[in-house]
């Protein structure tokens, strides 16, 4: 529908909206950046630190920007990152 | 192991190859996986017919390969199982029966020898393959390996088969020749419950405490199953107690390697099984295994008849060698004769024992065994 | 962010073998986790599960599954895989391995697998080449490609291995790259629900030794590569699931339901043994 | 046709009648049409001329048949009105009389001549005469023609799911027709699944929709094709070749609406049904009682791009395993007989107007968020509130013709529903919170419909206060964020100043933005506001100029639901019509060949605009394929050889026309070419609009522009005409595809010619004027005057010898 948006949506604070905490297992990661590349919010990026096997580990971004689609999981080939909701935030 | 009043017991008269296989089932064997090849193929098919009624399993894999490996696979989970080949057979299963080796898992293997190299001579005996039954496999390890001459032995030594591999997890290897298995004869088979029938040592403690490749004194390590909450591994690879690969490790790698041999070769004197006949007194010894042992008993009686004290050691193991036996034998007589149906082969192992007291071979290939003429003619040139 | 959590799945992964021995960006460590991430999905009951492998990069997998596992010789996963199952046919068991163990050396036990429908489900990770040994032309090595063996461009045909899983009677069949990460558990999980012989492969990127070689540097290039070229082809003719540097078609190929060949053996030994039991006391 | 024919009609004695209409005075005021009747008597094969108070009546049909069989009339020329009008009306009178209908002319001398002459009765007169002087020439070499008949599809294409495509697509469908309904949207149903409730009666909008979307969801004769568009229209009236775009939804038809994707989707978006004052997810419905009911997935929005799902929550949510990534876009090919066009209206965007605070004030809201917020399945569940604090409005205004009749908006029509919708708005505030201060600013209130003024009554009598006088400007107080609204009252000529909690902007409705695609696809024409204009504003309301194209609903013009309905159900009877005909009869204009002309040079090929010729080579001729024809006659113009020509607009008609026209004062008058679907029509519309000109034109109708052969330009300054004017639809809006781009060059090859000839090119003009363009035309016209005074005699001879040469030389 053609009509441009104005006004913010009145329920915006009713939907609830997923609050992310991701876990970085920077010594476990090999670098293969796959989590950066396919993250589809981009939370992520390379840092600087060089981890126990000299490689560069992601480092987050923008926690806030996380959806919890768990892609970065499961395509981590070293188990290094993962993702949970934040405890006692965002209601259940 | 369900009773049947199939299971055979008392006095029957059957060929080698349906012994071995009556064999099998009234030790336990619940598990062939094997591939037609002349002179064997009669196990198989007596076992295609008779496992069932047993609830046990025949499968016929691909080649000799898939089959040595399915009866690891079933080995580990947690069945007595055996394939039965020839020759040509053997030599495809030496891979695996590496695996078995170390990964230690309880097996029988029959090879009814036939006439080699290659495809040589399906359907006349041999005695070829007893050196590969000891070599065959790459790396260093300890095998047990049980030679019949006769349709009982066939019985009793393929339950003896499956006792020794169940108590040292080795694979145990019948090595029969083509007379045996075809050789009509009468067999008495005993009740089960009189027969000595031996099952792999389990694991007790608990199971996340369980390491699968930790022996006890006897060198053994107890063995636990897939699917009994182990969850442990095992693999071909050079590995630790635990079973995970150390293919770095040299001292993984000799520890590893001398159990493998030691467990067979400490235990040697519980293994090894011989037949002594008239050796008291006797000058010249027949060294013999299999049916060659036969022709040579008559022909050693011949030589009785004619004064000369002869005797005969039939070796009923032949690996571990019963090394210590054929020396003290060889101390006590003038000289020792070994007819074997290759071109010689274990008489070199009766040569290393016997040091100084000369051995003379006997070789004969082809069509039938040696006569008891020839041996008694041997025997005389040596006395 | 707490550093300390452990991952989700690590009670599926033995922790004395981790970290695993996979180079950066290969794809093997993805076929695990999507394994381990079905595996939590369906609850599986790790005490009945039996993992087999057989030789290369991703026969490692059967000692990182924290469950019976069983790492054979080169090629013979299958055939031991088949004893494993008869024996026990409670048993769920599982053949993780490589396109050069499966199909090259174990090409015959592979197609036989198959046609007697063993109950076993095989994941195979298809890297087109040998990656172990150092990157040597194999069954799936696509035309032209250069590996250590053919280093003029190889010359030999690849198997379609959809294609062949598909023609040996495979009840179900499935092709994802380790970018379909979702798909492909998703696959996983079905074939672990399956009775029959099901086979799911997956093209997994090998920096290291195939993309080194064939201008992919990175598990990036490579991951790009199958973002480009992959097409979903659900229930497409097999025989036209080819993979070349413009196409790869990935989908599930093959869902059908036949009778195990365990489950008509023990239906066979029961009957025969029962009447055997006849009249016992 | 072959030319033997041809002499042979030469032979033949013609005898012409002419009738001179006097339409009342509609005529008659500015033309002495006794005086036309006289001169057509002198006119060469006219063997009978009368004028008659209103020739279209039925005993002046009778007379006409009557004569033809009386006299052995084998011509009849009518000076009337526009052919676009009445020339089906005599063409039925002549072929009952036996005469074939293409022996029958007009003369336009009403809508071209008296109406925009009506001070100068002499001139006028002069004009007429030379009209009918005109269509009596090319009377005489009209030729007898049989029309094809080409049978008609019996399926029917609806674009737009809106109530009035709704409306269309079920009338048919109950009919017994196929209907294929095309909507954009992922859900049928339009502007008025957005509204609340109905005025007059007030009745639940969505309630007595909702019926209607489900019948067409579930009627086994309409095949809807929702989240799709028309990309592609081939064909002609009867035999249409549609191509629709299906987008994918993403979701199979399996899904059981029962909203657990909605539940785990982690991205949000304001949803559009709600004009963004509701969240929806980026799998979502549109709304509760959406049809088809199939939920749909916004890919712009997904978190899962080209390929690859990064996000499986949905699919795993889902149940029936609806959830499909895979999906691609399809094509689907139809085959319809006729089209409807339902495509609806857009609403004004008030933002353009910053006097208003709209977007800036949260408390500035449109009429259509109104709907929304006081709509039960809205955002607020009904409840009004203002957007700054969520809290009940206690003040409310609203403003009249936002978009609407103002020049500032630039639009300056009446949008016809925005006054009875506030009206109503008013009301429904004080139905449920009665102590609502409500003032409604306005210019007039316009309640003309069926119990409007009604409605009008009770909100005043429940306390509305109307204000006559849109405020001048809307001011927002920083602190409470309730609005001022500063203005003058008109009646009371007095400055206001009030203070309300909400203002509520009653916007007008406006053409979608997107019409040109379908204007283009199926060559429509629009209207000065932008909305598809009508065969004929009043026989035609809902007839498309475009054969077996019509219209209902807003597309046509702004509508409540009750005319949107009734147009819709016109729409469904017209193409029911044709489709119950099962044939049509395509008019026999298609061209004529000579094949020993011909020198298969191919350049009538490469113009026709519907590749309806065919190069022959073996032949060495072309061959012409009449269905697919359209009739422009552009090949015609294009034949340098004289192999071609137009049936009904043969060269020899036309240069008649020419001739005649400038048979005396040549020098003085502007010969003009019109294509008869835009500047002929834009003509006549000039006539209704009764806009004054200059009486020196004289108009020859064409199909298309494209049929203006530069040797009839030739002809006219060869014979001494002051200008030649050559008039169009504007560049793509030609309704043969793109033969006016032929016109173009054509035109463009002439004044370079006449530059290289030293002629003065200001005589030739060009004109783009489209149907709705009356205004257009009539002032090129008056520009045109001085020009032609200008030319002086010498120029006129130079340019006489110059084209006469050209024209013996080609």
């Amino acid at each position: 529908m053609p009509e441009r948006i104005r006004h913010a949506p009145l329920d915006k604070d009713k939907v609830r909206l997923v609050e992310a905490e991701i876990h970085l297992l920077k010594d476990e990661c090999k670098g293969c950046s796959y989590c950066i590349e396919f993250c589809p919010r981009k939370v992520l990026e390379e840092s600087e630190e060089i981890n126990a096997r000299g490689v560069h580990p992601p480092k987050i971004v923008d926690e806030s920007k996380c959806m919890m689609c768990g892609f970065c999981t499961d395509v981590c080939p070293d188990f290094a990152i993962f993702v949970v909701e934040k405890k006692g935030k965002g209601g259940s | 192991m369900p009773k049947t009043k199939n299971a055979l017991v008392g006095a029957h008269f059957m060929n080698g190859d349906v012994a071995c296989a009556e064999g099998a089932i009234t030790a336990g064997c619940r598990f062939f996986a094997g591939y037609p090849i002349t002179p064997a193929t009669e196990i198989a098919e007596h076992l295609s017919q008779r496992m069932p009624e047993f609830g046990g399993i025949y499968v016929q894999m691909e080649d000799e390969i898939a089959s040595m490996a399915a009866v690891i696979g079933a080995s580990y989970s947690g069945l007595k199982a055996m394939t039965a080949t020839s020759g040509p057979g053997f030599s495809l299963m030496q891979e695996n029966i590496g695996l078995a080796v170390m990964t230690e898992a309880p097996c029988v293997v029959v090879d009814v020898m036939r006439g080699g190299p290659s495809t040589g001579q399906p359907t006349m005996p041999g005695q070829q393959d007893v050196m590969q039954a000891k070599w065959g496999s790459h790396g260093d390890y300890g095998i047990v390996a049980l030679t019949p001459s006769s349709v009982q032995e066939m019985f009793n030594l393929t339950v003896e088969a499956f006792n020794l591999s169940e108590t040292y997890r080795v694979p145990t290897l019948l090595m029969a020749d083509e007379i045996v298995a075809h050789m009509w004869e009468k067999v008495v088979i005993p009740p089960t419950d009189k027969l000595r029938i031996v099952n792999r040592k389990k694991p007790n403690g608990p199971r996340e405490k369980y390491l699968p490749f930790k022996p006890d004194a006897d060198l053994v390590p107890p063995m636990a199953c897939f699917g009994e909450g182990y969850r442990f591994h095992a693999t071909g690879l050079t590995h630790d107690e635990r079973g995970f690969p150390q293919t770095s490790s040299s001292e993984v790698q000799s520890r590893l390697v001398k159990r493998l041999c030691e467990k067979i070769e400490k235990n040697s004197g519980k293994i090894i099984r011989v037949e002594e006949v008239m050796l008291e007194d006797a000058d010249v010894v027949v060294v013999a295994y299999g049916i060659v042992a036969r022709a040579a008993l008559s022909g050693i009686r011949k030589a009785r008849e004619k004064g000369i004290k002869a005797g005969l050691l039939r070796l009923i193991t032949l690996w571990p060698f019963p090394e210590k036996i054929v020396a003290r034998v060889a101390g006590q007589a003038k000289a020792i004769v070994v007819p074997e149906m290759n071109c010689g082969q274990l008489v070199r192992e009766v040569e290393r024992a016997a040091k100084e007291t000369p051995v003379a071979f006997l070789s004969k290939l082809g069509e039938e065994p040696h006569t008891p003429l020839e041996i008694l003619e041997v025997i005389r040139r040596n006395s | 962010m707490v550093q300390e959590m452990v991952h989700p799945f690590s009670k599926y992964l033995r922790a004395e073998m981790m970290p695993h021995i996979w180079c950066p960006g290969c794809g093997n460590g993805i076929v695990l986790n999507c394994f381990v991430h079905a595996l939590d999905e369906l609850q599986t009951d790790l005490d009945r599960l039996v993992v087999v492998s057989g030789i290369g990069c991703i026969g490692r997998t059967a000692g990182y599954t924290n469950a019976d596992s069983f790492h054979t010789t080169h090629g013979r996963s299958l055939a031991f895989a088949t004893g494993v199952k008869l024996a026990n046919p409670e048993l769920e068991v599982v053949v993780i391995s490589g396109d050069g163990d499966l199909f090259a050396i174990g090409g015959n036990h592979f197609i036989h697998a198959a046609r007697r429908n063993i109950g076993v489900k095989v994941l195979c990770a298809n890297n087109l080449n040998y990656g172990m040994t150092g990157g040597q032309q194999g069954p799936t090595t696509p035309l032209e490609s250069v590996t250590t063996t053919s280093p003029y461009g190889n010359i030999e045909h690849p198997f379609n291995l959809v294609h062949l899983a598909a023609a040996s009677g495979a009840t179900y069949v499935a092709r994802w790259t380790s970018l379909h990460v979702r798909r492909l558990t998703q696959s996983i999980e079905k074939m672990m629900q399956k009775k029959g012989f099901c086979f799911v492969e997956v093209l997994s990127p090998c920096p290291e030794i195939y993309g080194r070689y064939n201008r992919m540097r990175s598990g990036l290039e490579m991951m790009a590569w199958f973002k480009r070229a992959s097409v979903v082809g659900n229930f497409s003719d097999p025989s036209k699931a080819d993979i070349t540097q413009d196409k790869i078609v990935v989908g599930e190929f093959v869902d059908v339901e036949k009778l195990s060949y365990e489950k008509m053996l023990h239906e066979k030994i029961s009957k025969i043994n029962e009447k055997a039991l006849d009249g016992v006391s | 046709m072959t030319e033997d024919k041809e002499s042979q009609s030469k032979e033949d004695d013609i005898r012409i009648g002419v009738y001179v209409c006097h339409c009342g005075l509609n005529i008659a005021g500015s033309v002495d049409c006794a005086e036309v009747a006289k001169f057509a008597g002198t006119l060469p094969h006219v063997v009978l001329a009368q004028d008659n108070r209103y020739t279209c009546s039925d005993q002046g049909q009778a007379g006409i048949k009557n004569d033809i069989k009386e006299h052995r009339l084998n011509r009849v020329v009518v000076a009337s009105c526009s052919p676009r009008l009445h020339e089906p009306t005599f063409r039925k009178a002549c072929e009952e009389a036996g005469l074939n209908k293409y022996l029958f002319e007009m003369a336009n001398i009403r809508e071209h001549c008296s109406w925009v002459h009506l001070y100068d009765k002499e001139a006028g007169t002069e004009k007429a005469k030379d009209l009918v002087r005109m269509a009596a020439a090319k009377a005489a070499l009209l030729e007898p023609a049989v029309e094809v008949e080409v049978p008609i599809i019996r399926k029917a294409l609806v674009i737009g799911g809106g109530v009035a495509g709704i409306q269309a697509a079920l009338d048919l469908a109950d009919t017994g027709y196929r209907v294929f309904l095309v909507e954009k949207e992922p859900s049928i149903g339009g502007m008025m699944a957005r509204i609340d409730k109905t005025f007059p009666t007030m009745d639940c909008s969505i309630c007595i929709l909702a019926p209607k979307m489900s019948d067409a969801g579930h009627h086994p004769n309409v095949e809807l094709l929702t989240n799709s568009e028309v990309s592609e229209v081939k064909g002609y009236i009867g035999n249409f070749r549609v191509k629709v775009l299906k987008k994918p939804r993403y979701v199979l038809k399996d899904c059981s609406a029962c909203g657990e994707c909605v539940k785990v989707c982690p991205v949000v978006a304001p949803n559009e049904f709600d004009v963004g004052l509701a969240i929806r997810h980026a799998i979502y419905t549109p709304f509760a009682q959406a049809v088809p009911s199939t939920y749909v997935i916004d890919m712009n929005l997904c978190l899962n791009k080209d390929g690859v799902i990064v996000c499986d929550k949905c699919i795993k949510a889902c149940e029936r395993q609806a959830v499909k990534f895979e999906m691609k876009p399809e094509v689907a090919e139809l085959e319809v007989g006729t089209i409807i066009v339902a495509t609806g209206a857009d609403v004004f965007d008030p933002s353009g107007l910053p006097h208003y605070g709209y977007g800036k004030y949260p408390n500035v809201i449109t009429s259509l968020e109104f709907e929304r917020l006081i709509n039960a399945g809205g955002p607020s569940g009904g409840h009004l509130l203002r957007p700054s604090d969520k809290q009940i409005p206690k003040r409310v205004g609203f403003v009249q013709c936002v978009g609407s009749r103002s020049d500032k908006s630039g639009r300056l029509y009446c949008s016809n529903v925005c006054c009875m919708n506030t009206i109503k708005d008013s009301l429904l505030i004080k139905e449920h919170w009665p102590d609502t201060e409500i003032y409604v600013f306005y210019v007039d209130i316009r309640a003309y419909g069926k119990g409007f003024e009604d409605l009008y009554n009770r909100a005043r009598k429940a306390g509305v206060v109307f204000v006559r006088g849109l405020p001048a400007q809307i001011v927002e107080d920083r602190k409470t964020h309730n609005v001022w609204l500063i203005g003058e009252n008109t009646l009371q000529k007095e400055v206001y100043r009030i203070n309300v909690d909400m203002a509520v902007l009653s916007i007008g409705l406006e053409a979608r933005k997107d019409s040109e695609v379908i204007q283009r696809l199926l060559t429509l024409s629009r209207d000065q506001d932008g909305f598809f204009l009508e065969a004929h504003p009043k026989l035609r309301p809902v007839d498309a100029a475009t054969g077996g194209v019509f219209f209902a609903g807003c597309a046509e013009s702004p509508k409540d639901i009750k005319d949107s309905v009734t147009q819709a159900s016109a729409a469904a009877a017209r193409a029911g019509i044709l489709m119950a005909k099962g044939k049509v009869t395509v008019e026999a204009i298609t061209p004529i060949t000579f094949a020993e002309k011909c020198t298969a040079c191919g350049l009538c090929v490469k113009v026709c605009p519907y590749n309806a010729i065919i190069l022959n080579k073996d032949l060495k001729r072309v061959e012409i394929v009449e269905a697919a024809c359209g009739g422009c006659g552009t090949c015609a113009a294009e034949c340098n050889f004289g192999a071609l020509t137009q049936n009904h607009f043969t060269d020899a008609q036309i240069t008649a026309q020419i001739d005649a026209v400038t048979e005396h004062d040549a020098d003085r008058k502007i010969v003009a070419f019109c294509c008869n679907w835009c500047s002929y029509a834009g003509a006549d519309f000039a006539g209704v609009s009764r806009m004054q000109y200059p009486p020196n034109v004289r108009i020859i109708r064409t199909m298309c522009s494209g049929r203006v052969a530069p040797k009839f330009v030739e002809r006219a300054f060869a014979r001494g005409a002051g200008a030649v004017l050559v008039t169009g639809c504007h560049l793509g809006d030609c309704h043969y595809i793109n033969a006016n781009y032929q016109t173009q060059k054509r035109v463009e090859r002439l004044w370079k010619k006449m530059e290289q000839g030293g002629l003065n090119k200001e005589r030739l003009q060009l004109l783009w004027a489209s149907a709705a363009e009356g205004e257009r035309f009539a002032s090129k016209i008056r520009e045109m005057k001085p020009m032609v005074e200008s030319v002086k005699p010498e120029e006129i001879g130079k340019a006489k010898k110059f084209f006469e040469k050209a024209l013996g030389g080609s």
